[in-house]
């Protein structure tokens, strides 16, 4: 095991996919010259060249395309976006291009390319530089979309979507690009896509979480065995396939549930494993699913209302207590 | 590859130096008509009921493709928009399997999944099939990419129409392409109409091959209707192209007989104005003439011809008819590769 | 009463608010010449003239910016998307600056713009031409979203729509066009955004729908009807706001929902209102809820697999009967 | 209007035959100088943590928009992106108001929602601050229609980037803009930046007043370091725009001295090429030259206004700092209007 940051460990699996498979490369703005807008590719220009790390205009229809293009003809392109607030200027090709043709072409064109960066708030960048894409793309059949939370997933999991024949969005965190955690110094570590992740075993309650959030929600559930509550935290990992199973088998344990996410609540993460857990685990539950989300409201400016609009510790912990009627 | 490339094109330098020679002639003639009557068959089908959804016909717009696609080398890709049943078979699709997609069977290019509008030979070099307008475009340049990136000298056909070339992303993907210096032909079907919106009233200038000049991007423009000079244009695009020169922007004024899609009635223009152009520049009638006039080919052989052509069509509609239905279970299949 | 096709009820919704509103104009691709490529427009161009009834280019992320920047300037415009397929390009528009704006200015600058077109499966158009955006839109604030089923509700909500001061995303339905409803005769018919109607009262079961398959739920309640279930069949009508209370009322009366959509599961309105359910009405529940939704698939061309992944209702009455354990 | 609108025209055709008046330098030079010492204090207060997220200094552009606002009648509308301090404070917004915002309060411009990146001041016809770029071209084409749906003579000013003139939604609109012929002065701010990407890589040709020649939109370039020839520029663009020739292009060829925002280190060009620019032709430094060299004012009466504007500044510093945050309940209002 290594420290490292979640920006160094997603810069190496990008680096090592890349030293592997020379039909990867890289595309975005800022990415090459100026190492990448929060140097998440910092040194892969000079290590590969400006034939495979590649500045492109800020033109993100035009250089998704690209990139799914450059999927089609065979190569396996890692399309980083700035945030993915941009991306909706792409959303067209991301859905229509990526996603779906596979199944159009009955299987005759499969479309490997890799969407990734930060999703989500970010500090004080206000509504048009905040929205969590997460319940968006795990809506839509035909791709993989993944969500990790530690940098050993981070590099893991963004190992496996390069080498994954389909169209994968990967969703990072800004905040969390500074954090350190273990990486296994493994040269090849890949972490299967589908599959969540117990990260904190507990009795009493589930916490099912995913990027950033897991973190709040291991915070809560340090401050929640203060009181005796012992809470089982569930790193989602991957959004679509999202893993029921993993879910539902700690729900077993548990027989209760609260979902924690930074997005909006309507037809959110946590809808869709309410909406699951009450089909496939409607008897196991002692109290109905909580779900705490960012406020429905687009994301202020001013310190304190964006301190409110956003999951906290605090909040999970008192949902938490919810569930355990213990509020 | 290579040296396939040079032959073909010491023999499309031949051929453009004297005219064309009645064998290239003869078998342009054969591919327009083959396009043609599969159409004429389709639309039959449409009728009957047999196809469903859109159904866009590329009647009329014959020469475009047959003159490019006889300009191209193995290995040069091609991708259109949802106006690609024509592209499909000069990719040299068996037309059974794309009149099968059709009629969503599951012996179709796309085993029925796909339908008029996305169909897909990647392994003839065609990319789709696109029902987005002007998503092609940027898919195009990314195949070009893929080309350039693989140091090789193939060149990527990316059609779009008049109405298509409004589209933003065209401009962002002329922008990588000519920065990038990316070998892309892109080719401007321009039929003068986008479903009912004349090229008059959606662009604020005509000239669409100019569209380039902002990023340095030369175009031309050429008769559509006429098979040789498309056939010509492209071939001094490409060579362009493969020289490592980057993209290059050709417009093809063309027309469609039909309406936009089966269902539309083009109550947006005359009568006289479409059988105008029946009539006078019509380019399977152009060659014909070509081929009897420089005494290439008589009436009879080329009525045998066109029988044979009708004779494959029936036979891609029978098929086509009476191939099975996917099952049900083919409903998830497909989703994710791999999986 | 009159009988009225949904066409009908929404080209007379449109031309009496331009009638009384000199700011409301009308821009889309063959919204004026070709009379709508559906023929919504039916006459509009004649009566209002081409400064009112304005055909575009085929550039959503333009006309649709354009159509907000009108609306910044205090016009009432409303865009129509020939299909929401194609909204997706304009995506970036829609959501940031439509339905942001309001927020980040403190409320300075309303946006009173309505995005209307048919959304979801039309017949056999396959994967691109096939999506149902309903979730999507549903999930994010600063909107209200709307998906009528009858004639007289597209026409009551579309006025209101249009005189709405907010953006509102007004979701059609290309099948449902020809359809015929009793309309009101009343001229100036308004419906209230944001409140669900029971079409079709029962106690056994609830079953929420909202578009098309409002009819799909009607079809299989006639068919329970004969079996002895009686199914109450709400109308969502508007899905942002979300009428919960309605829902929830209904629950009450039957303790058993069925929720309809032909979009994708994942996220969905069914896990909305099922995670809604649990969360305010975990107690009234004597059965899980259970969502009938569209396949978790691209949409198939072929019309034995497009027939197979839309909602029937067969499919709606299967589901009822298991909400009564009677299956 | 139509008398205000006169008279103002009239000064200013008298302004261009002779040199630029004194007093009007004088205004000029004021105006600009604010927003230099207004951004020179939100640095420092960034530094501090009191303003947070992105900050986007418009240091060393100031002519751009001063010589543009000069030339504006009441009832234009002006919109931007997130660069946006300059653009509020010339509409006329008490530098407390901004400043407010900035650091995020509710006495803010924006009731502290919006921050650095969403102004907004529509009563003075400043339709913000937009965080996408190039998402504010098609709105201020908008509000150019809204002006011309309204019969009015005004015009919709709407600014952008060098990188942003790659965006495809700027073609599109170009492409209506001109088709309808709305009253829309384009305005490129060319900084010749994009955060790190230089305009050399960013974009094939370099010319970018030229890209909308492709919809026959006419454009001009001018030096946007040099106040009077921004002014006279936009004067002649804005007579065309109010005599309905519809849209025009200016390319206002600026720089800035600082990061792109507060973040950027702007390790992609060197420290000489900066102060070059700085020392060669800073737009206020030049407006100074010119005042001095004609005798306008002294050392001593520029000081004075310097220090003037100064006391303004800190004192909307002090109470951007003091002013209350929003309250929590304040989270949910603005949502919706009217609910
Ligand atoms: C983005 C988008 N907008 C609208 C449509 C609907 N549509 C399909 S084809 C078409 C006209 C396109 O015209 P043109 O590009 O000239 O090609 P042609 O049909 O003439 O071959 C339109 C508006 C679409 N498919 N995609
Ligand atoms: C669509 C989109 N892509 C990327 C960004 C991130 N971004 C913000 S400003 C900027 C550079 C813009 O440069 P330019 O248009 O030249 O304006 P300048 O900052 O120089 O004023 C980028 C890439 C964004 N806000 N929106
Ligand atoms: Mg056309
Ligand atoms: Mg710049």
């Amino acid at each position: 095991m290594v420290q490292q940051t979640v920006r160094e460990a997603l810069r190496d699996a990008m680096a090592e996919e890349m030293r592997a498979d020379p039909d990867v490369f890289l595309m975005g703005e800022e990415v090459a010259e100026y190492q990448g807008a929060y140097k998440v590719s910092q040194g892969l220009l000079d290590e590969f060249g400006a034939g495979r790390v590649i500045d492109t205009p800020i033109t993100e229809a035009g250089f998704a395309g690209i990139g799914v293009g450059a999927a089609m003809g065979g190569l396996k392109p890692i399309v980083e976006f700035m945030t993915f607030n941009f991306a909706m200027q792409a959303m067209d090709h991301l859905i229509n291009s990526a996603a779906k043709t596979l199944y159009m072409s009955g299987g005759l064109l499969p479309v490997p390319v890799v969407f990734r960066g930060p999703n989500g708030a970010a500090a004080r960048v206000a509504a048009q530089h905040s929205q969590c894409y997460a319940s968006w793309f795990a809506h839509v059949p035909g791709w993989r979309v993944i969500a990790p939370y530690s940098a050993a997933d981070a590099k893991g999991l963004l190992k496996a979507a390069i080498r994954d024949p389909n169209p994968v969005v990967f969703l990072e965190n800004e905040l969390l690009y500074g954090q350190s955690f273990e990486v296994p110094e493994d040269g090849d570590h890949l972490v299967p896509i589908g599959k969540a992740a117990v990260v904190r075993p507990g009795s009493d309650a589930t916490v099912a979480a995913f990027s950033i959030m897991v973190g709040k929600a291991l915070e809560a559930a340090d401050a929640l065995a203060a009181d005796g509550i012992e809470v089982e935290v569930v790193d989602l990992r991957s959004l679509r396939p999202l893993d029921g199973d993993a879910v539902l088998a700690s729900v077993e344990k548990t027989n209760r549930l609260v979902t924690v996410e930074e997005g909006w609540p309507v037809a959110g993460i946590g809808a869709e494993l309410a909406a699951l857990v009450m089909e496939r685990g409607f008897d196991q539950l002692d109290a109905p699913v909580v779900r705490v989300t960012g406020a429905d409201v687009p994301m202020p400016y001013a310190a304190a209302l964006e301190a409110v609009s956003l999951p906290s510790a605090a909040t999970i912990a008192d949902a938490v207590r919810r569930v355990c009627y213990r509020s | 590859m290579a040296t396939a490339r040079k032959k073909a094109r010491s023999a499309a330098s031949a051929s453009r130096e004297s005219a064309v020679e009645p064998e290239t002639l003869d078998r342009w003639f054969r591919d327009m008509l083959l396009l043609r009557r599969f159409e004429e068959k389709a639309s039959q089908l449409y009728g009957m009921g047999l196809i469903g959804g859109f159904c866009h016909l590329y009647i009329g717009q014959e020469a475009v493709v047959t003159g490019v696609q006889h300009a191209l080398e193995p290995g040069d890709s091609v991708i259109t928009g949802y106006r690609c049943h024509a592209h499909m078979l000069i990719a040299g699709v068996p037309p059974r399997e794309v009149m099968a997609e059709l009629t969503g069977r599951a012996a179709g290019a796309s085993q029925g999944k796909g339908g008029s509008m996305h169909l897909f030979a990647p392994e003839r070099g065609f990319y789709g099939g696109h029902g987005i307008v002007g998503a092609q475009v940027p898919l195009g340049v990314g195949l070009g990419f893929a080309h350039k990136y693989r140091d090789s000298d193939q060149v990527s056909v990316t059609y779009f129409g008049d109405g298509a070339a409004n589209q933003g992303q065209v401009f962002e993907a002329f922008n990588m392409a000519a920065l990038w210096q990316l070998p892309v032909l892109f080719v401007i079907e321009n039929n003068q109409y986008a479903m009912g919106t004349s090229v008059e009233r959606s662009a604020a200038v005509h000239e669409l091959h100019e569209r380039g000049r902002a990023f340095g991007i030369p175009g031309g423009r050429v008769d559509g209707m006429d098979v040789a000079a498309v056939f010509r244009a492209t071939e001094d695009a490409l060579a362009d192209c493969r020289a490592g020169k980057g993209p290059f922007l050709l417009e093809a004024m063309t027309y469609r007989y039909r309406g936009h899609s089966m269902s539309d009635p083009a109550k947006y223009r005359s009568r006289e104005e479409v059988s105008k152009v029946r009539e006078e520049r019509d380019p399977i009638e152009q060659a014909r003439q070509v081929l009897i006039e420089g005494g290439h080919a008589d009436e009879d052989a080329l009525k045998e011809i066109d029988r044979e052509i009708r004779a494959t069509v029936n036979d891609a509609a029978d098929f086509a008819r009476e191939a099975p239905e996917p099952e049900a279970e083919a409903l998830g299949a497909h989703v994710l590769a791999g999986a």
